[in-house]
């Protein structure tokens, strides 16, 4: 079942790669089918983790892959993996339906949100880090095609920094997996076996540079704030449906590693530099919040509200690392660090799918060209408030719910760090209200219509009209996912709860 | 009066040896390719002669058979069908401009000589054309001097596991047998490699009909630059005349 | 069933979403909070069952209870907030008021949330949320842009001050997972976290109720539609910080912060009286005389008298949103709140004049309503503590009789015109105006024996503290008190300085305080932008400047071995890496990018390493050679010499 | 002599035999029976393939007085070259259509890639001198087959000098090997060179790696590699980064895996040569305007990461699997990005990286293919570069070269910045001239989407190969 | 007195290395640079006969390594004279430093 949803995708990426070029209308409909099938396992997934949290891995499958290397193809699903799986197709399907209308290299633009969402699946399902890093480095790669061929005027240049960047870190981090294979007897790369090993408990140093390598690769998909620099440019530059994909799940990539790998791999390593790691998460927290604030182009704002928000993930992963993972700040720095992975996923995917929409009409994303846009489109005001209420942490949406986790899990074990950390939840919130304010209220003045831009995405203008029909098929799913998690996150948080108790393993 | 016939061996191998240095250090100073070709020839007579002096009779004389006869010839044979750029005009060039400096290296190529992105006066760039080594004596001199004074240290001392017995077999009859049992591959495999070198030789060699139609200057100009591969905003680099 | 009470107000605002309920609203508004009033008065004591918020560890769900105090504040919440709507019939624009009574509902419902939540956690959700809805209804009018950026500075200003409280709140959640009986039961266990926990909480209680230092929110909260003014900024939201007060009172009864919130709480109120006093306009002086009020409140909190604090929470619930509608009113006539341009509407027949005469007196403390005894009670305790407190209380009932006096002259005028409206379009306004006005005086007047010692009622046992006898002393210092202040008040020309006039006008300076903030934050941030566009590229770029130096230091190496023209070639490569870093500076900004390009330039400096000359390359294996020679010439040394 | 013994070297002598007869056969077949010879070559590598069949699985053992192996390593590198010289002549058929030479190319492939075979097999000090000039005087012609070209005197003239002039340095170092062990045999070389004296060792170790390590290409003594691809022609440039260079690698393997086993010095003298040879190959490479000559490079950092095997062949009993692994891979990445590059050449006229602009459009299969086969040289998973990567990776590491893991994996992460330089010239620029894939390169096109099958098929389920590699890994030591 | 010793012809050796290397580095016609390197080759063999003589008078490998580097030097002789005539017709040179096209 999980082999399907994995590879499913990839079959009709190549199913598509086969259909001659006028047979558009069946290209998208194979493509959001397959997109939505996987939705549909991973929401079999999600409820089967809700119904028995503390089930541990599920679904299992095994299969030998490089067994002289001590790899094999492990998969199972539990309630970390299962609610990135689920946010994965779904925002895959909300591209492919915003994308609808696209013509441009339709083939290959199908095929390699395709294959992302294999690579995205594996990275999820694997349990073995040989082939965890294979899905890993798969992800990137129809990313770079994206960014560059469909991209914006410097595409190719923030492609190519991305590639770069993410791809020194992910060798960073394959270092650290080997050194962790080689600290266990037999060498494996099979990640319960690791985990249970508790490879370099004793030698500090050795545990202490691989966990810097690990963090370097993590973090740098993350992003950390020293390792960022690449994630405004390839998102100012991407077209929406990569820069949906990319923060709504590639960064998550990050901070899963560091939960289902180098936490628990790596304990006391961890522990010993939860304080340094968790100062650079604060940095991060307000360093982001603070640049963000500084942008005027919409869409590199809410890239760097992704640095800020995925420092609470880091923060929460501290938490656990200077609590212990199974105490009680631990687990609910944990729980809150996944949970906020999902709710970032569901959020920033809207707020780009939004921007997106926003240039579709305006050909600009400049905040200071708008004004008074909610009387031109009351519902696209009001769902975009929704989001960014909702990423400014406001109670009753789901970024408060993980946020909420996070402080307390943080404030438990490293407290003055959390205590600072605050002070960028307070400099989002000023910089969402001011944005909220500049384009949404006041007297109406919008760009000229027409001056379509190259943002003018797939070439189609949509002109000064509310939402859509599809672009609300596209919008409401999410924004009605941020409300229900943050009203009843508890289903969902139990069932993280019982991954993130067996995680150190039984 | 009995001669030593250790002395004997010690003058022969000291005026064989003496020669073959000599005559290879020679070939290197003579401004003519002729005259090299021969120097070399004499140097490896010389050898052919300590190959004797050492028992090796059967490849004293394949020395002179092989290397003495084919492979100078050859040499000999390149020389003549290429222009002899040194020779005696050079000789005579030398002399008269008064050229201070051991035979070649009376010429030596003048210092930044290959230098491109420079003009320079005629009678240097007839220097750099006319030179007879290359810009890199200073470096080959201490590397050849270097080398050769520790190289001799090394193996001048007497750690090698010499045996005082002599050869007990001729040395034709187990060669041979040796070249047909145990190396027969490398029998079969000279044999391939002489014929892919002949091969190599004629395929390269031969004279093709448009030869000279689209044979290249000499030394190619400093105009028509090569270098396809230039970083942005670099095409000034060189030809700032 | 309890769920009702919040969840009937909060389906209405839902369906505000819906395109086709949006006419029925405001009547399904109006019904459904109704209704809910029905049920929490119905439902008084019960509870609900722990909603499992978050499933991980035991943390307190979001359960409702139904206690005395939570049934007595949702009650007058609902009152109040039933008149206000009823007066928005008439205030808002038609069109609007969809939307309008969507909001109201949404905050009406999150509001009895908060009355009558069972936990920190709940109560801290639905404080958020009602300043969330705050911030939607100052800004309800879109096109002001400077009710906007009220709604921005309130919304932020509580929020900052929430940050503390959130901390508290994440720290009590791991001390003491579940509900409010389990917080109480932690507190008093000793721990030397519950201290800080609930100087956390009072530094968001200071920001909600607008107490020092984050008062300035409020007064710029009034650019918000009157009713929204009434209803929140001064009847329920805001006093949800003293409603947190009263809730939590065991909490901050095992601490010795009790001294502090008295500070807290009386400073606030001197500093909002006096800035009343100095104020042109009417929305602006009932702000900040809730600034004052709440500060009483908060003061008996902290003087142990928190059955006090809710009485006079209730009370002026009832009379300050009164004089809101009433303003509200004038205000619309006028078509401003500037109370020299109200005169002209006030001049005009009407109810205005008589329900704010009514209003202010209960306002200013003088014995017609139920705010009476509760102040008298604060006084009368402050006695029997300690002279400070009392002669700032004092104080405070001398400005506030003096403001409100004094708001009435700039009004009214001493002229009495009254009669009845006849305008027919507004009677809901006026009706509802003075439904509240009535409700105080007849409540006051109906249950003030029941009331007369209200610290020895059941409310006063239900919340605990200290009990404090009436003493004659005490009221009659009230109103020798309140009457000074109405004295002073009415005489015209008691204005003081200009230049402190106008000081105070600011909020002494407060307002100016926020907005300088507001640039610094803005520019501070400005400057981050700038850092990481430039002085934190720079970082990377040195990183590759010391790689460049040292690829440039390695190949000096190289270039001194090889011969002068690939030397030559390299530092024009060099050069040229120079020339076009400089060019690339103003475009190319990011380090990495400079990184990326200091290797380009690594790569294209020393791919030139490779001349094209065989004698060079010759050289080179030459000095390998050399090299191996020269090392093994060396052990062949040390082994001969042992 | 028994004839067993030669019936293990049936293989060479058949490819002997049908070299020669190519070559006599080679003059009539100008004009319109072209392929003649190169069909014949592939033809006769394909039975020596058969030959060489009844070798697997048999038992390690040394023919001709124990001058030549026949083990799994041998026969593994007999496979590999005659893989190589088929794809090679698929190609080199089309881009030398019509030069004069043409049809004596294939047998000098053949004659150069039977030097490499028995190379890879050589025991004996004479025959790994020997077989290496072979390798190389075979290749003369082919770097210029295609006289006209510019490049091509150059070419063939640094490569010939360079490569004699290290022949007979190693030769000198042969020779103080043999006075010090008074044996040619490497593999009872190893007990004698144990406390022989460090000072010739290391000299004549040195002089006789330095023979290796020119067809290697290993710094210093690659200096010869880019200026010769870049002048010849990209097949034979493909040919060459292959065929000498596994050839030579495996004789190093060899002699380091016997000979020079005792010495505990030279891991760590191989982990810098390897070290220095992947930064050289990729910063070189970082900013070529020609593809030959950026692949040359390439190739000269590949040849430094399988050094990294190398450096710990006898530390670690995975690292001649990852060696032979790696090597599979490169053959299947390597030599078909090469064999694009000849077939633009050949289409648009050069090979500069602008030529490849709009690949993506007008030769969708091509580009895509060339994507993979740059992307797998970068060692972006799921392709076998990277299994191959990571297998050279686990040994060094294990082994105890961490630092030299962590310089080759930031050699990794600069690396894919000038593959990627060829892949955003494809994908995102545009051009004008359409590409003309003439139905005459149908076989090429062949050759590289085979190549780029195997490198996703292989990353994909590298067991099977994996297993081979296992298989292939042992030494026939004495 | 007995004869030269090893020693002697390994030092000799060593010199015509010297000196092969010697014009290996300097010279600048291609032709002179294939000469250096036969003189490397001889010293080589040269060595190598000396080994024979003295270390293993028995093993006559030593004389089949010296036919094989003769083999080796012809060969490369033959394949040197192609390549100089196939370079000198077309660049009308044979001074190596004229090719300096391939490069960077």
């Amino acid at each position: 079942m999980i082999s399907l949803a994995i590879f499913l995708p990839l079959a009709a990426g190549l199913l598509i790669l086969m259909l001659p070029e006028r047979r558009a209308t069946l290209m998208r409909s194979i493509a959001l089918g397959a997109a939505l099938i996987t939705l549909g396992i991973s929401a079999i997934f999600v409820a089967d983790v809700i119904r028995t949290p503390l089930g541990g891995m599920r679904f299992g499958e095994r299969l030998d892959w490089l067994p002289p290397l001590g790899s094999s193809y492990v998969v199972g699903v539990d309630g970390l993996s299962a609610p990135l799986m689920a946010l994965t197709a779904l925002l895959t399907a909300a591209v492919f339906i915003y994308s609808w209308r696209m013509t441009e290299h339709l083939r290959a633009w199908l095929f390699l949100f395709l294959v992302l969402e294999t690579g995205l699946f594996g990275v999820f399902a694997i349990q073995d880090l040989l082939l965890f890093y294979l899905f890993f480095e798969v992800s990137l790669v129809p990313m770079y095609f994206i960014i560059g061929v469909w991209g914006e005027a410097e595409a190719r240049q923030a492609a190519l920094k991305f590639f770069l960047y993410t791809r020194a870190g992910s060798l960073a981090m394959l270092l650290g997996f080997l050194g962790l294979y080689l600290g266990v007897n037999p060498h494996t790369f099979d990640l319960a076996t690791i985990v249970a090993a508790h490879p370099y408990a004793r030698d500090a140093l050795a545990g202490g540079l691989i966990l810097l390598a690990l963090v370097l690769g993590f973090g740098v998909k993350l992003p950390i704030v020293p390792l960022h620099s690449w994630l405004p440019a390839a998102h100012v530059e991407a077209p929406t449906g990569g820069s949906v994909l990319l923060a709504g799940v590639l960064l998550k990539l990050g901070g899963y590693g560091l939960i289902r790998i180098a936490l628990p791999a790596l304990p006391s390593a961890f522990a010993a530099w939860a304080w340094p790691i968790g100062i650079v998460a604060v940095v991060s927290i307000v360093y982001g919040a603070a640049v963000a604030f500084a942008q005027s182009d919409l869409k590199r704002m809410i890239a760097f509200t992704s640095v800020n928000h995925m420092g609470y993930v880091l923060l929460g992963v501290t938490a656990a690392a200077a609590a212990g993972i199974g105490s009680a700040p631990g687990r609910i720095g944990l729980d809150g660090a996944t949970l906020q992975m999902v709710s970032h996923g569901l959020i920033t995917g809207g707020l780009f799918f939004a921007v997106g929409m926003l240039q579709d009409r305006a050909g600009t994303r400049v905040i200071a060209r708008f004004s008074g846009l909610w009387r031109a489109a009351p519902i696209y005001a009001t769902l975009v408030a929704v989001l960014f209420f909702g990423s400014l942490g406001l109670p009753g949406l789901s970024g408060f719910a993980s946020e909420f986790q996070v402080f307390a899990g943080a404030l438990g074990s490293v407290g003055p760090l959390a205590a600072v950390g605050l002070v960028g939840v307070g400099i989002t919130t000023a910089m969402f209200l001011v944005v909220l304010q500049r384009v949404f209220a006041g007297p109406s003045r919008l760009p000229a219509e027409g001056a379509l831009a190259p943002g003018a995405a797939h070439g189609r203008s949509v002109g000064w009209s509310d939402l859509g029909r599809r672009e609300l098929l596209v919008l409401v799913p999410l924004v009605a996912l941020v409300v229900v998690i943050g009203v009843l996150p508890g289903p969902l948080v139990g069932a993280i709860d019982g991954a993130t108790t067996l995680l150190s393993g039984r | 009066m009995t001669v030593d016939p250790g002395l004997v061996a010690w003058l022969v191998f000291g005026l064989l040896g003496g020669i073959s240095v000599a005559a290879a250090v020679g070939m290197t100073i003579t401004m003519s390719m002729y005259r090299a070709g021969l120097a070399l020839m004499i140097s490896f007579l010389a050898l052919a002669g300590l190959f004797f002096q050492l028992g090796a009779d059967l490849l004293g004389l394949i020395q002179v058979m092989m290397n003495v006869a084919g492979m100078s010839l050859m040499i000999l044979f390149m020389v003549m069908l290429m222009m002899d750029p040194g020779g005696e005009m050079m000789w005579d060039m030398a002399r008269q401009m008064h050229m201070p400096g051991i035979g070649a290296y009376k010429m030596g190529m003048p210092p930044g000589g290959l230098t491109e992105g420079e003009t320079r006066e005629p009678e240097a760039q007839m220097m750099v054309d006319m030179a007879m080594s290359t810009g890199q004596v200073r470096f080959a001199l201490p590397i050849s001097v270097v080398s050769t004074i520790v190289l001799g240290f090394i193996v001048a001392r007497p750690i090698w596991p010499t045996t005082l017995s002599v050869p007990s077999r001729e040395a034709v009859d187990v060669v041979g047998e040796l070249l047909l049992s145990k190396y027969m591959i490398a029998f079969e495999g000279a044999a391939l490699l002489i014929v892919s070198g002949i091969v190599a030789a004629v395929m390269l060699g031969r004279r093709e009909s448009d030869d000279h139609e689209s044979a290249q200057p000499a030394i190619p100009s400093v105009l028509d630059d090569p270098v396809g591969p230039e970083p942005p905003g670099t095409q000034h680099r060189a030809h700032t005349s | 069933m309890l769920w009702l009470v919040p969840g009937l107000p909060l389906l209405v605002a839902a369906s505000a979403f819906l395109p086709q309920a949006r006419t029925s609203v405001r009547i399904c508004a109006i019904g459904a909070l109704a209704a809910a009033l029905a049920v929490v008065a119905a439902g008084s004591g019960g509870r609900t069952d722990d909603l499992p918020w978050l499933a991980n560890l035991q943390i307190g769900g979001l359960g409702l209870r139904a206690d005395q105090v939570a049934t007595a504040t949702a009650v007058v919440v609902a009152l109040v907030a039933l008149a206000v709507l009823g007066y928005s019939l008439g205030y808002v624009e038609r069109a609007d008021q969809p939307r309008f009574f969507g909001g109201m509902s949404f905050f009406v419902g999150v509001m009895l949330v908060l009355v009558l939540a069972d936990s920190l956690l709940g109560i801290f959700m639905s404080w958020e949320l009602v300043g969330a809805a705050s911030y939607l209804l100052i800004g309800f009018r879109r096109d002001d842009a400077q009710a906007q950026a009220s709604a921005v500075t309130a919304f932020l200003v509580t929020r900052i001050a929430d940050l503390a409280f959130l901390a508290g709140l994440a720290v009590a959640t791991l001390a003491a997972p579940g509900d409010l009986d389990a917080l109480f039961a932690w507190s008093r266990s000793g721990d030397a976290r519950v201290p800080v926990v609930a100087a956390l909480i009072l530094v968001g209680v200071a920001g909600k109720s607008a107490q020092l230092p984050f008062s300035a929110w409020l007064p710029q909260a009034m650019r918000g539609p009157t009713p929204v003014s009434a209803l929140l900024h001064s009847a329920t939201m805001v006093a949800a910080g003293a409603f947190l007060l009263v809730r939590l009172f065991p909490l901050f009864a095992a601490t010795p912060l009790l001294p502090a919130i008295v500070a807290l709480g009386l400073g606030s109120s001197l500093f909002a009286g006096l800035a009343a006093l100095a104020q042109t306009d009417l929305k602006r002086v009932l702000a900040y005389s809730t600034i004052g009020q709440l500060g009483e409140m908060i003061a008996a909190v902290g003087l142990g008298v928190p059955a006090a604090a809710l009485l006079l929470l209730f009370a002026q619930a009832g009379y300050k949103a009164a004089l809101f509608l009433i303003a509200g009113r004038l205000q619309h006539d006028a078509g401003t709140t500037e109370m020299g341009g109200l005169r002209e509407a006030a001049r005009k027949p009407g109810l205005a004049q008589a329900l704010f005469i009514v209003a202010g007196l209960a306002l200013a403390g003088i014995p017609i309503s139920i705010a009476f005894s509760p102040r008298d009670a604060i006084l009368g305790r402050a006695l029997a503590i300690g002279p400070f407190p009392s002669i700032a209380l004092v104080a405070i009932a001398i400005l506030t009789a003096a403001y409100i006096a004094r708001a009435y002259r700039l009004v009214f005028g001493r002229r009495l015109v009254i009669a009845l409206p006849r305008a027919r379009s507004r009677w809901a306004m006026d009706a509802a105006a003075a439904a509240l006005v009535f409700g105080v005086v007849g409540l006051g007047i109906a249950t003030s024996p029941l009331l007369s010692d209200p610290l020895g009622g059941s409310l006063g046992r239900a919340i605990g503290g200290s009990s404090a006898p009436v003493s004659f002393g005490a009221t009659g210092l009230g109103l020798l008190a309140a009457i000074i202040g109405a004295g002073i008040g009415l005489r015209p020309g008691a204005q003081g300085a200009p230049r402190l006039t106008a000081w105070a006008r600011g909020g002494f300076g407060l307002d100016a305080t926020l907005a300088a903030a507001a640039l610094g934050a803005r520019a501070a941030a400005a400057a981050f932008g700038r850092v990481d566009a430039r002085s934190f590229d720079p970082i990377g770029e040195r990183a590759a400047h010391a790689f460049g130096s040292a690829c440039t230091a390695l190949g000096a190496i190289d270039v001194r071995v090889f011969d002068a023209a690939a030397g030559r070639v390299a530092a024009t490569g060099l050069r040229l890496f120079r020339l076009n870093d400089r060019g690339d500076r103003g475009v190319v900004d990011a380090g990495f990018d400079r990184a990326a390009l200091v290797l380009r330039a690594a790569g294209d400096r020393w791919r030139r390493v490779q001349t094209g000359l065989l004698e060079q390359y010759l050289v080179a294996v030459g000095a390998w050679l050399v090299v191996i020679v020269v090392a093994a010439g060396a052990v062949a040394l040390r082994t001969a010499r042992p | 002599m028994p004839p067993a013994d030669l019936l293990g070297i049936a293989p060479e002598l058949w490819l002997l035999m049908a070299s020669m007869a190519l070559l006599a056969v080679a003059p009539f077949t100008r004009g319109r029976r072209e392929g003649t010879t190169t069909w014949g070559a592939i033809a006769s590598l394909l039975i020596a393939l058969v030959l060489a069949a009844p070798q697997l699985g048999a038992a390690p053992q040394r023919i001709f007085g124990g001058t030549y192996a026949l083990d799994p390593l041998a026969l593994f590198v007999k496979l590999f070259v005659i893989a190589a010289a088929i794809l090679v002549l698929l190609a080199t058929r089309e881009r030398l259509r019509g030069a004069t030479h043409a049809v004596t190319v294939p047998a000098l492939v053949l004659m150069s890639s039977l030097g490499a075979m028995a190379l890879a097999a050589s025991v004996d000090l004479v025959l790994i001198a020997l077989f290496l000039q072979v390798t190389a005087v075979a290749s003369y012609g082919l770097v210029g087959a295609l006289k006209h070209e510019p490049g091509a005197q150059e070419a063939t003239l640094k490569f010939f000098l360079f490569a004699a002039a290290t022949g007979a340095v190693m030769l000198y170092g042969m020779a103080l090997l043999y006075g010090l062990t008074g044996t040619l045999d490497t593999a009872v070389m190893a007990e004698r060179l144990h406390g022989s004296d460090a000072a010739v060792v290391l000299v004549a170790g040195a002089l006789v790696l330095t023979g290796f390590a020119f067809k290697i290409t290993a710094v210093p003594l690659h200096w010869w590699a880019p200026d010769a691809y870049e002048g010849a022609t990209a097949p034979i440039s493909g040919f060459l980064s292959v065929v000498p260079k596994v050839a030579a690698l495996t004789v190093l393997v060899r002699v380091l895996f016997t000979a020079f086993a005792a010495i505990p010095e030279w891991p760590f003298l191989v982990a810098v040569v390897a070290a220095v040879t992947m930064s050289v190959g990729n910063l070189f490479a970082l900013r070529q305007a020609s593809v030959k000559r950026l692949l040359a490079y390439s190739t000269i950092a590949q040849a430094g990461y399988l050094l990294m095997a190398v450096a710990v062949i006898r530390l670690e009993p995975l690292a001649v699997p990852a060696f032979v692994f790696y090597v599979l891979a490169y053959l299947a990445m390597n030599l078909p990005a090469f064999l694009v590059v000849s077939i633009v050449e050949r289409a648009r006229g050069d090979d500069r990286i602008e030529r490849f602009n709009g690949l993506a459009d007008t030769a969708p299969a091509l580009a895509a293919a060339m994507a993979l086969l740059l992307l797998s040289l970068a060692g972006v998973p799921p392709l076998v570069g990277f299994i191959g990567k990571v297998a050279l990776f686990i040994v060094a590491m294990s082994g105890g070269f961490t630092w030299l893991v962590v310089i080759a994996a930031a050699n990794t992460a600069i690396s894919i910045y000038y593959y990627l330089r060829i892949i955003a010239a494809m994908y995102f620029d545009r051009s004008d001239a359409p590409l003309e894939t003439r139905p005459q390169a149908v076989s090429t096109v062949a050759a590289v989407l085979l190549g780029a099958t195997a490198t996703v098929v292989i990353g994909i389920f590298p067991l099977v190969f994996f297993g081979f590699s296992i298989a292939s890994a042992p030494i026939v030591v004495p | 007195m007995s004869g030269p010793p090893l020693q002697a012809y390994l030092v000799l050796g060593a010199l015509l290395f010297g000196a092969g290397l010697w014009a290996i580095l300097t010279q600048r016609g291609a032709v002179m640079v294939l000469m250096g390197i036969e003189i490397v080759m001889n010293a080589a063999l040269l060595t190598i006969v000396a080994f024979w003589r003295f270390v293993t008078p028995d093993d006559f490998g030593a004389q089949v390594f010296y036919l094989i580097g003769v083999t080796i030097g012809a060969a490369e002789m033959a394949a040197g004279l192609g390549i100089m005539l196939f370079v000198y017709r077309r660049r009308r040179t044979q001074q190596i430093d004229a090719f300096r096209q391939l490069r960077h």
